[in-house]
């Protein structure tokens, strides 16, 4: 048993409750405690993914108890993968953080860290029931994350976004105890392989089992038509809480994934596969709705939102293909969305900080103090997401495309993407248009709007890139999410976690 | 790898311009124009090898899978149209270091620049068709750079906006189009693609292939009825529209019907796709260049009718006709930058570019007015210059060609035509500015010839179109048979660069044409007078309209959908869940399973009654808060009977402290909210809303029975059979909770201190107004404390702490536990602050809930880290049983520290929450309790 | 079980639940919030007293081993149930609920 | 008594759905909780229901699954940290626009 | 009962040791030594919160006046039950003020609490002077009477068994 | 008898309860229902008591005391409630 799975659950619940025990210290050292426990991710998560490499499953046993009886940890490449991101994303979000959003209200490096745990443990667990505790964790203290600094729209956002997800936790909480009820297990193995064995008797049921989680997953991962909370609560979120959002819906998508691969995946009789062609038509809306919703936004923040809208549309394509080419199009468009997100969200705190009290609004404002840097990464930013060469946005829609083939179906996924992507490119060159053309030099001088801090643009820069390195390294990245698609289809080894096999 | 390196450099040399962009223009521009020339001497040392016919290939594996390769590719085209980029790029570089002014930031300017020239070099060097889809990609999106240069004028802005998302767009299409190519010829390799033309066309996807391609190619190209961009780019610096809407950009286009030729031509979809537009094109540019007042403009549609006559001929169908394509290409590059340079100088010396105004400019501006009027008449084809030569082969093509039957006189005419109007718009564009008397109001008066270096670029280019007209077989020749042999792989006709081809139909043609562009432009004033008359539609007017009503659309679809209603968010969540859910029960054949019901007693049925009945109590009463919120107290109590009745004594003591805990944060919160809720919603809402509910409820009902009548095989047996053995207590429940899934119970801790925390955060700072009057509008009792309270909870605290430690210890082998025993003491440390307030409470104990929250989860977790030094997994619990002497046997488990850990926490958070929300109504005189 | 102490306990059983059901029977058909704080006061408190030590005797024969921790939950209800009449007295004060007519003497304002 | 379980189940689950989709954030929070209870009593019948079982070795021949009991506890204390948490929300929400309708604005008449 | 700074309740100490082993069912050694020592800690941890409490002059009233409550309690109940059972005409409701001489807080919760156990009566309000005790009786033919019998029988014997500082 | 005399308390238990229920919804002031709500928690102390001596079982003493508990701090904290509104002040 290799204790480096329970780390990266391990650090940051140490780092949060430290930081709540010495909640009276001065901000320096929590900032430095926080930080340093961020980071740290970085280095361990990189030596997971190496771990999980070699296409071995990989069992944590926590308590010593034996899957199906305890919870385990699973680290397979998938769970890797996205920690990873996580690690990566987290690392930029916060050290922007650290340069001041993190003083506007109590509390936030615990909160952050706590974040962390919460996404990193429902990334790792291998328990249906351990996953909704994750959720949970992961929505505390996103809701108190969102909320941070109290201002009007957060409220309401968060109002909003809280009661949502109190209504998904219930149902969350009815799909895992019906699948208990039917099955008398917990384990997402164990119930893989009672669920298949199941007769006719039952299997309705779990379906309907099934369906709550996937509404579930589905309200987290924001697709149509649970997804009218995301734009709102994104934009209102501060800048490093947002880009932090930018996995959240992922998280959403993952468990789906998660849960519709290997429970009710191609192994599961009656039930193989019985999300897909509900997916399928879902997907497509979401993301046609996503780009109009892009170019309908009058505000920067509310479009990224949208954009992530987008992604998730996009993603959920790719996983309703239920292929290897589908699922690996969607885990690299996946890295891609995050990080791409994930810095557009800093630089609209950065680009709103520069434009006074008109903030993210798109209608003209006093000029930026720095409008050919921030400029350069707004226009690298929004090309990746919008999807247009040379970076990783392309390749992750060429990728897609590509696994959808040539059929009736792809023509539809071929018409809302490519369709998307000329509405989204003409709501993004406008808002690029009004932030960095439009500006009033005049007003600039007059009002005294400092400089980005260089940290920050680092931060946000740093993300952005990220969008350049998938697209130098997209050919180690395509054979690991290759893999790693493979490996989630190929059922039979999660299968022999509860049969005594790995451990 | 040095094919890599010229379309590498420019992207390389764009920081050298952004470095010196503050060290003078001439520094500036030289340090621009360095990556590009060792890029052209690189492409000239291939030249050998090129003109002998050699496809030279340089591949490297990116993702093969996908098919996408850093493959590039040197042939007579790609050569050809690279030769172009960099020639006239480094004149356009010369040419704008005396254009632009001071104060254009001109660092950026030729960044953009290389920004474009090496995605255009991309293009034409790529042998792999998705690599030259991104090339493709990055050229529009430098172009809307370099077209909103000027970005404080609006038309920068919106021609920009406009050409990007034209070209864009059709990029869009040209990837589908790819896409679909490489899927029926299974590469996307162009070596590949070029080979595959039969299984291509003979490929039912053949003709969607097509026509996305074309809306790729047309929309680049400027091509009616997407033509509309090219005029509105003019907002752009004249070196630009030099650049890339003569020589470069627009020519990507063509350049890709030259490139993709072999694969997709030779079909009757290719020649009336690419025929019609380009004869439309042709004719429609030619006659509205006549009417532009505006130098650009008229050179804009003059461009747009030369793509049209170039699309035209590569959709002729024959080769001769890709031959004259491939040669107008070259030659409308050369006259086409030459006066755009001109008119930029003439732009640049009088203020303006309306040809109302600038007349008369032989007296001012001699030799550029020399050079200007030889490159018009270059593209007025006439006879020694380049332009007539392929106008020629042109006009011999179109009578070459019987592909529209009776109607096959069309075109030549159309060509007749167009070229008379052509050589009536460059007699307009010598005439009107150059002679036509004197000048009216011009900005800048009189205007001078400009700097020196600045004509050198025009004088170049003119130089050439004289060159190749009156020396084509010396000048052009091998670079022109290169190219051909390129497009058309090698199988090319014979063709004749001479100037002379005796007289014969095309030269009678062109005559016609001379004549009739005479003719036009002397009867330039009525036809002007009935051009005014007419209805103008102005494209950006109507494109801006446009993307404004698709604005609109989306935003009413937008705000449609997305009201910012919580209910309708709801409501739609509800709706989903039901539908899912009843169509995955469709196929059940039977609700009740095979399970024997059990029959109820009395007080059972009794008691589920009064659930019942007060569960819908709190609906019907629930306007009146206070009352639905104590009809909600007997409801939890009831649901802890209902625990406590099916043996499940643990889940009955955490039910009623949470739900008592609940109850007062309710009423903590109510006290600042309206007593009632008003009666609001819409009848029509009300029957949605009990719609919904009584159809959540059936689902519950309906899944909680079929699983209660059905029989399931529980991995519980293992806790129960383990519970003393492995985890040292009897409890079954709590060992569970401690030990077999104690990572859980970590969570749940980690959950409830978030909460916590992040309430106190949302507190913060937060002061709301004290209701003055109670709920019959009196004011309130001013006995806050009364001593008969007081005196009681006052003993009863050490009495509770007693009951905790009770309740936590037996936990283990009984019901009980840490939550609950810290559940009891928040209880009874909140009576204090119920029964003595805030102040006087806070005075008297010294508890930091952020300490006891943090410290909980830190000891549950350490608990857990312990067994890690002893080698096994996080959480690993251990106990064993210790004997003392008078004391006897007892048992010490880790568990026990674990649970401590849950009730610090539990303790800690809990009035962490309730203090806090106490102090919201305090005056700010009150700290916050940490 | 020694009969003598299962009669005890059944006729503790039998009064204490009769207490209780008088004290929810007052509590049902008194005119006024006063006269009806009356019932669960007394009669309640005394009826769960009689229970709680019906079950004393119960589960110290039971488990053959005395068995008074029950005695705890009648004294915290007796300590307890005076104060919160008390207490509720006063909201009804404050609130002025309606007092029966043949009521002499006047509520405090 | 399945059945009784599951109608008593249904009418809390209709009661606090109907309750969730009212406009004003008190009657919601009130939903929500009568729905958390449901939802944990469903939990808890996943391990069906039996008298006198209880999980506790050597209390009884018999014992009923611990497993739902233990899962309920938890989603008992998360329901718990949660409403908590949308009440302050609310609260601050009162603070900010001051209304109590879950969109942050008084309907428009 | 003032004690010590490490001690500073020995009484609630003991008692609190007790109501341990009450709670426990057991007398056995290990939990009268974790009993005491709970009692010590709890009685520790609480001092700030404790409420002073008079010094009891002579206990053995004090067991006297328990069992007069107790027995009060029975009764009163039997008469209440009459009451709640029988014809509404049988009832003579009544708010009366009684004058009180005690001061100490803890008596007078103490006071308060009895009158609320025992016959008809309730006490509904102290007033803010604590010098008038309101109590509503549900039977009460004459109030003057009721006032004295609770003056007799209660506020005398707590005055005589506490050492109670006098008006 | 036992066995015959617990059904019995049981019995007159439930109409305790089903009459406090009735008060609960009646009120007519909020006093009285939070009288109510206060004898339902004595009421369901009974209650959990003699279903343990039914049961023969000790693991109510728990819950029944925590009702105990229970009740008194939530009939006073919402007496208080309609006393200064403010529970926590
Ligand atoms: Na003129
Ligand atoms: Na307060």
């Amino acid at each position: 048993m290799n204790h480096l799975l329970i780390l990266p659950v391990l650090l940051p619940l140490l780092a949060g409750s430290l930081l709540l025990l010495g909640h009276r210290l001065p901000l320096p050292i929590k900032r430095t405690v926080s930080l340093f426990a961020c980071w740290a991710l970085l280095p361990l998560a990189v030596a997971l993914l190496q771990l999980a490499a070699d296409g071995e499953l990989r069992v944590y046993a926590l308590g010593n108890w034996q899957a199906p009886f305890g919870i385990v940890l699973v680290l397979d490449r998938l769970a890797a993968l996205l920690l990873v991101l996580n690690a990566v994303l987290s690392a930029f979000a916060l050290l922007y953080a650290a340069r001041g959003d993190d003083v506007r209200g109590a509390h936030f490096h615990a909160l952050f860290q706590f974040q962390l745990l919460g996404i990193n443990g429902a990334f790792l667990t291998g328990d249906l029931f351990n996953l909704f505790v994750f959720f949970e964790i992961l929505l505390i203290s996103s809701y108190a994350l969102l909320v941070h600094g109290n201002t009007g729209p957060r409220i309401r956002a968060g109002v909003h976004y809280v009661v949502l997800n109190l209504l998904g936790s219930s149902l969350f909480l009815i799909g895992v105890s019906l699948l208990y009820g039917l099955t008398g297990t917990l384990n997402m193995a164990d119930l893989a392989v009672r669920v298949a064995s199941a007769g006719a008797d039952t299997a309705p049921l779990l379906a309907a089992a099934g369906f709550l989680l996937l509404v579930v997953f589905g309200l987290k991962g924001a697709i149509l038509p649970l997804h009218f909370w995301l734009p709102a609560a994104y934009a209102a979120a501060p800048a490093p809480v947002a880009a932090l959002f930018a996995i959240m819906t992922k998280i959403g998508l993952y468990a789906i994934l998660r849960v519709f691969t290997l429970i009710y995946g191609n192994q599961a009789g009656e039930l193989a596969n019985m999300a897909n062609h509900w997916l399928w038509p879902l997907a497509l809306l979401t993301l046609g709705l996503g780009a109009v919703g892009a170019l309908a936004a009058r505000e920067l923040q509310r479009m990224l939102g949208y954009l992530v809208v987008v992604s998730v549309g996009t993603l959920l394509a790719g996983i309703a293909m239920g292929t290897v080419e589908g699922l690996s199009a969607a885990l690299y468009y996946l890295l891609h969305t995050t990080l791409v997100s994930g810095g557009l969200f800093l630089l609209a705190g950065l680009i709103a900080l520069q434009r006074g009290v008109v903030g993210g609004a798109l209608r003209p404002a006093p000029a930026l103090r720095q409008p050919l840097l921030l400029g350069a990464l707004f226009f690298a930013g929004a090309i990746s997401v919008v999807g247009l060469p040379p970076f990783s946005g392309f390749l992750g829609k060429l990728m897609l495309l590509q696994a959808a083939g040539v059929n009736q179906s792809a023509a539809w996924l071929w018409a809302v993407v490519l369709g998307g992507g000329l509405v989204m490119l003409i709501g993004a060159s406008r808002a690029g248009s009004v932030l960095f053309w439009r500006g009033n030099a005049e007003l600039a001088e007059s009002a005294e709007v400092p400089r980005g801090d260089p940290l920050r643009i680092v931060a946000c820069a740093a993300l952005l890139v990220c969008s350049l390195l998938l697209v130098f390294a997209a050919q180690p990245l395509q054979a690991y999410v290759r893999a790693t698609a493979a490996q989630l289809l190929d059922v039979a080894p999660y299968l022999a976690i509860v049969r005594g096999g790995a451990a | 790898m040095a094919l890599a390196l010229i379309i590498a450099l420019p992207f390389l040399g764009i920081v050298l311009p952004i470095l010196l962009g503050r060290s003078g223009r001439s520094a500036c521009a030289l340090a621009a124009a360095l990556a590009p020339l060792a890029a052209l001497i690189l492409l000239l040392s291939k030249r050998q090898a090129v003109f002998a016919g050699e496809v030279q290939i340089v591949r490297l594996d990116w993702m093969p899978e996908l098919g996408l390769n850093l493959a590039l590719r040197l042939d007579g085209l790609g050569f050809l149209f690279a030769l172009l980029i960099l020639g006239i790029g480094l004149l356009v570089i010369l040419y704008a270091r005396y254009y632009l002014a001071k104060s254009d930031p001109m660092g950026r300017f030729f960044g953009f620049f290389l920004l474009f020239m090496g995605a255009m070099l991309g293009v034409v060097l790529s042998e792999n068709l998705l690599l030259m889809l991104m090339f493709w990609e990055l050229t529009s999106l430098s172009s809307f750079l370099l077209i909103g240069f000027w970005n404080h004028r609006q038309d920068a802005r919106r021609g920009a906006r406009m050409a990007l998302t034209v070209t864009g767009g059709g990029g869009l299409a040209l990837l589908a189009g790819i896409l679909l190519i490489g899927h029926i010829v299974g590469s996307y390799e162009l070596s590949q693609v070029l080979a595959s033309g039969d299984i291509i066309r003979a490929h039912s996807l053949y003709p969607l292939a097509l026509i996305l391609v074309l809306l790729g190619v047309f929309t680049k190209s400027a091509q009616f009825p997407f033509h509309f961009w090219l005029p509105r780019a003019m907002a752009a610096p004249t070196p630009v529209s030099a650049f890339l809407h003569s020589a470069t950009m627009v020519k990507a286009g063509v350049f890709l019907l030259a490139r993709l030729y072999p694969a997709l031509s030779d079909s009757e979809w290719w020649f009336y796709l690419v025929s019609l537009t380009g004869m439309t094109t042709l004719l429609f540019g030619a006659v509205l260049a006549l009417f532009q007042h505006d130098l650009k403009g008229l050179l804009a549609y003059s461009t747009i009718s030369h793509l049209g006559l170039i699309t035209l001929l590569f959709g002729l169908d024959s080769r001769l006709a890709a031959v004259a394509g491939i040669f107008h290409i070259i030659n409308h590059a050369t006259f086409k930058a030459s006066l755009f340079m001109a008119a930029g100088i003439i732009d640049h010396e009088t203020g303006t570019r309306d040809m109302r105004k600038i007349n008369g400019m032989w007296r001012f501006l001699p030799h550029t007015a020399l050079l200007a009027m030889v490159a018009s008449l270059a593209m007025a084809g006439v006879p020694l210059l380049n332009g007539f030569l392929s106008k020629e082969m042109f006009f011999a093509e179109t009578l070459e060609q019987h592909l529209l039957g009776s109607f096959y006189w069309l075109i030549p005419v159309t060509a007749t035509l167009a070229s008379a109007f052509s050589v009536a718009y460059s007699l307009r564009f010598i005439h009107d500015v150059f002679f036509n008397g004197d000048p009216v109001d011009l900005p800048n008066y009189p205007p001078h010839e400009p700097p020196r270096y600045m004509k050198i670029p025009v004088e170049v280019l003119v130089l050439l179109c004289l060159l190749v007209g009156m020396l084509p077989g010396l000048t052009v020749a091998p670079l022109l048979a290169s190219a051909v042999s390129a497009v058309l792989l090698g199988q090319v006709p014979e063709y004749s660069l001479s100037i002379w081809h005796g007289f014969n139909l095309p030269l009678v043609m062109s005559f016609i044409a001379l004549i009739g562009g005479l003719l036009i432009y002397s009867l330039r004033h009525p036809i002007f007078r009935w051009y005014e008359g007419m209805p103008q539609p102005d494209a950006l007017n109507l494109f801006e309209r446009g993307m404004h009503l698709l604005t609109v659309a989306a935003r009413s679809l937008t705000e449609a959908l997305e009201n910012g209603s919580l209910q309708r968010y709801l409501a739609l969540m509800l709706i989903s869940t039901l539908v899912l859910v009843v169509v995955a029960l469709s196929p059940l054949e039977a609700l009740t399973g095979d399970v024997a019901m059990t029959t109820p007693d009395g007080m059972t049925i009794l008691g589920f009654g009064i659930l019942s009945v007060a569960s819908l109590g709190t609906v019907l009463l629930h306007r009146t808060r206070l009352v639905a919120l104590v009809v909600l107290g007997a409801v939890g109590l009831l649901v802890a009977l209902v625990f406590a009745r099916y043996s499940a004594p643990d889940l009955a003591l955490t039910q009623l402290s949470v739900e008592l805990v609940t109850i007062i944060l309710l009423m903590l919160v109510l006290f600042f909210m309206p007593a009632n809720t008003p009666s609001e919603s819409s009848s029509a809402r009300v029957f949605r809303d009990l719609l919904l509910a009584i159809g959540s409820g059936l689902m519950v009902a309906l899944l909680a029975f079929a699983v209660l009548t059905r029989p399931y095989d529980s991995i519980s047996w293992y806790f129960l059979e383990n519970s003393i053995p492995g985890g040292g207590g009897a409890n079954v429940v709590n060992v569970i909770l401690v030990d077999f899934r104690g990572f859980d119970t970590l969570g749940e801790i980690c959950v409830l201190a978030i909460a916590a925390t992040g309430i106190f955060a949302l507190l913060r700072g937060l002061r709301l107004p004290h209701r003055q009057t109670d709920y019959m509008g009196r004011l309130w009792s001013s006995d806050r404390h009364p001593p008969v309270l007081y005196a009681l909870t006052r003993v009863l605290l050490p009495l509770a702490l007693l009951v905790s430690v009770f309740i936590f210890l037996r936990g283990h082998n009984l019901p009980g536990g840490g939550f609950i025993a810290g559940l009891v003491t928040a209880v009874a440390l909140v009576m204090q602050y119920v029964s003595h307030g805030v102040v006087w409470t806070q005075a008297r104990q010294r508890l930091s809930y952020h300490v006891m929250a943090g410290g909980g989860v830190l000891i549950a977790a350490l608990t857990g880290l312990g067994s890690l030094a002893f080698g096994y997994p996080f959480l690993t619990s251990a106990f064993d049983h210790f004997h003392l002497p008078l004391v006897g046997e007892f048992e010490l488990a880790t568990a026990m520290l674990f649970d401590l850990g849950v009730y610090l926490t539990v303790v800690g958070a809990t009035l962490l929450m309730l203090a806090n929300i106490g102090h919201v109504g305090q005056d700010g005189s009150c700290k916050e309790y940490q | 079980m020694p009969l003598w102490i299962e009669i005890l306990v059944s006729l503790l059983l039998v009064a204490g639940s009769l207490f209780t059901l008088i004290g929810a029977v007052g509590l049902y058909r008194l005119p006024d919030f006063f006269t009806r704080l009356h019932g669960p006061t007394k009669a309640t408190t005394l009826g769960v007293g009689g229970i709680v030590i019906a079950s004393l005797l119960f589960f110290s024969v039971e488990r053959e081993g005395l068995s008074l921790h029950e005695v705890l939950i009648t004294l915290f209800l007796f300590i307890t149930a005076p104060v919160s009449a008390h207490m509720l007295a006063k909201a009804a004060m404050q609130q002025r609920v309606d007092v029966w007519d043949k009521t002499r003497g006047d509520r405090w304002e | 008594m399945e059945a009784l379980f599951a109608i008593t189940l249904g009418i809390m689950t209709a009661s606090g759905v109907y309750l969730l989709l009212r406009a004003r954030i008190f009657p919601v929070v009130m939903g929500l909780t009568l729905i958390s209870y449901a939802v944990n009593l469903f939990i808890f019948a996943m391990g069906r229901l039996g008298t006198g079982i209880p999980a506790v070795i050597g209390k009884s021949s018999e014992y009923g699954d611990p497993l739902p009991q233990a899962l309920v506890l938890t989603a008992i204390v998360i329901g718990f940290a949660m409403t908590a948490f949308v009440l302050v929300l609310a609260l601050r929400s009162i603070g900010e626009f001051a209304t109590d309708h879950v969109d942050g604005r008084e309907p428009r008449p | 009962m003032r004690g010590w700074r490490w001690l500073p309740n020995p009484v609630l100490s003991v008692l609190l040791a007790v109501l341990w082993l009450l709670l426990n069912n057991t007398l056995s050694f290990a939990h009268l030594l974790l009993g005491a020592f709970l009692g010590w800690g709890i009685a520790l941890l609480c001092r700030p919160l404790l409420m002073p409490v008079p010094k009891v002059a002579k206990p053995l009233a004090l067991l006297r006046f328990a069992l007069m409550v107790g027995s009060d309690i029975v009764i009163a109940n039997l008469h209440v039950a009459k009451l709640v059972i029988g014809p509404r005409t049988q009832l003579r409701p009544a708010f009366i003020e009684v004058p009180m001489r005690l001061q100490d807080e803890f008596m007078l919760s103490l006071l308060t609490s009895i009158i609320s156990l025992t016959p008809g009566t309730v006490s509904a309000s102290l007033s803010s002077d604590r010098s008038v005790l309101l109590v509503h009786a549900l039977d009460a033919p004459d109030p003057q009477q009721l006032v004295a019998e609770i003056q007799r029988r209660y506020e005398a014997p707590l005055l005589e068994i506490f050492q109670c500082s006098r008006p | 008898m036992l066995a015959a005399v617990i059904p019995l308390c049981l019995a007159m238990l439930g109409v305790a309860a089903l009459l406090t229920v009735i008060r609960l919804f009646q009120g007519p002031d909020l006093p009285d229902r939070v009288l109510a709500l206060d004898t339902l928690y004595i009421n369901a102390v009974a209650l959990i008591v003699v279903f343990g001596i039914w049961l023969a079982s000790d693991l109510f003493f728990e819950a029944a005391l925590l009702i105990a508990i229970m009740g008194f701090v939530g009939t006073v904290a919402v007496a208080k409630h309609l006393l200064h509104g403010d529970i926590i002040d």
